[in-house]
């Protein structure tokens, strides 16, 4: 197991299919086919029994229903064993009272982490770091985050990505910094010449310039 | 929460499953989920343990109950 | 140019050292080591003069101010040229009013670009997506966020990271999932079977179980 | 804003890092950085550019104004 503390290793990137991985979960056997037709949020942890990622998983199980809503499934994934997660799980909701209702990968053979570049080996050898992969209804993956051991992600930025990437899916339109439901979209900024001075004119929109113009949805 | 425990026998989640079979005759994987409440990817997983177990068999691209199956709910 | 378009590609890993660059700017030569004693954000945008791109330089110059209050530098970098740079810079000023206040490396030669796996071909073989660099004041690399080409990123996300490290390291404790500054912090586990005995009874602490201690700073 | 524009001349910037280096005599790119304002990172650059300009010398770990540097502000 060498493999993974020696430069250099390719890292899954957005806009490509995600790796394939046939995993032995909390849930049963998954395979990332067993998603297609969902939205996937595959995320890592360090360790089992280790104070932030408890506090991410409960904060995951608190958006779990938003997550459903948007047709959105999760997967947890560290490198602890079928039983420890098991026994995690249910420390977690004896203490807390929070279910943890989505599947962990124990990822002991480290497969599934080494194809999706989970362990930085300057952060850990032995642990994956807090990463999350958002990965689309065609098993694309459109948006990835690493987060160091120290710092807990953050729920209600994940939610945001994945309602701007529904919203840029169903409309054809991009979001602009900090955007939030509700807030206008960016129309995509015209290719040509012609299409810069036919923007300018046009009536609904909210331009600064030929190439950033708002619009409601 | 596979549909099939260590001993071999059908859990709660497979057991819904094998019922939406028998209850609906040749179904899609989409169509049990939606049938069950299970999700999606639970049936496909839970399927291809099942039919591992022969209490499933595929017809096409469909699922079916299988004899031993049947006799596992009943 | 062949190199980006194909696999297997190594790209930079939380705590590693940040690749060194000797890059043109805005603001004139560049090297990583310039910026050796400060924070760093190394952000990458598609292309100057699109629309999303905008919103999102207008909003890093919004936070500029509170991260400069952090010591934490920023630094843009897209594989457009320095006069298209600058011309963008003084339009989004002429047409907006804000002033860009940090540099923008003119990676027309896509050596910074491969050096940080900027460049992310299933999404655009010639432009770089949205990466995010937070690059610690040893220069090493604490946190990457990749977004994709249609989503802009969140800047209170990037502040609350910026702060979140910056509070690991000044107090040698590790921030929960959705933490902001105030709230309370977690304390590092035990590692021993006695010091999980101890940790129970510690005063102080507001603990769930072992494992999981909160303390106020 | 580098600190030497196309002409070979100091920029404001560069005037600004050749006055502190003249008031203060030999410094610390941090004593120049804290004297005029301006970002560390940037006077480090500058300094590289000035010294290639022979408008900067480097004694030892620190910087001093060259004769050149001096007339050029004067």
């Amino acid at each position: 197991m060498e493999e993974y503390q020696t430069k250099p290793i390719s890292l899954p990137r957005l806009g490509e299919k995600a790796p394939d991985f046939d995993a032995i979960t909390t849930h049963g056997k998954l395979k990332l086919d067993d998603f297609k037709g969902s939205w996937l949020i595959l995320f890592s942890h360090p360790a089992d029994f280790t104070p932030v990622c408890t506090t991410e998983f409960i904060a995951f199980a608190e958006i779990f229903p938003d997550l459903q809503k948007r047709g959105v499934e999760l997967l947890g994934l560290s490198v602890d064993s079928l039983s420890s997660h098991i026994a995690w799980a249910r420390n977690v909701e004896e203490k807390t009272g929070v279910k943890i209702p989505f599947p962990i990968i124990a990822d002991l053979s480290k497969e599934v982490s080494l194809a999706y570049g989970m362990v930085h080996p300057g952060q850990s050898k032995t642990e994956t770091v807090r990463c999350v992969f958002i990965i689309d209804d065609k098993q694309i993956i459109r948006t990835i985050l690493y987060y160091p051991l120290s710092t807990g992600r953050n729920m209600q930025e994940i939610l945001r990505i994945v309602d701007a990437l529904q919203t840029t899916d169903a409309n054809g339109v991009a979001t602009p910094a900090n955007w939030k439901p509700g807030d206008k979209v960016i129309v995509p900024a015209p290719n040509t010449q012609e299409g810069a001075e036919e923007r300018v004119k046009q009536p609904g929109y909210e331009c600064v310039d030929w190439y950033l113009c708002k619009k409601a949805l | 929460m596979p549909c099939i425990n260590p001993e071999g026998k059908p859990t709660e989640t497979g057991k819904k499953v094998l019922q939406a079979l028998r209850d609906n005759g040749l179904c899609s994987a989409e169509k049990v989920a939606e049938t069950t409440g299970v999700a999606l990817f639970r049936v496909r997983s839970g399927l291809r343990d099942m039919i591992e177990a022969e209490l499933v068999e595929m017809v096409a691209d469909k699922y079916d109950i299988t004899e031993k199956g049947i006799k596992l709910i009943e």
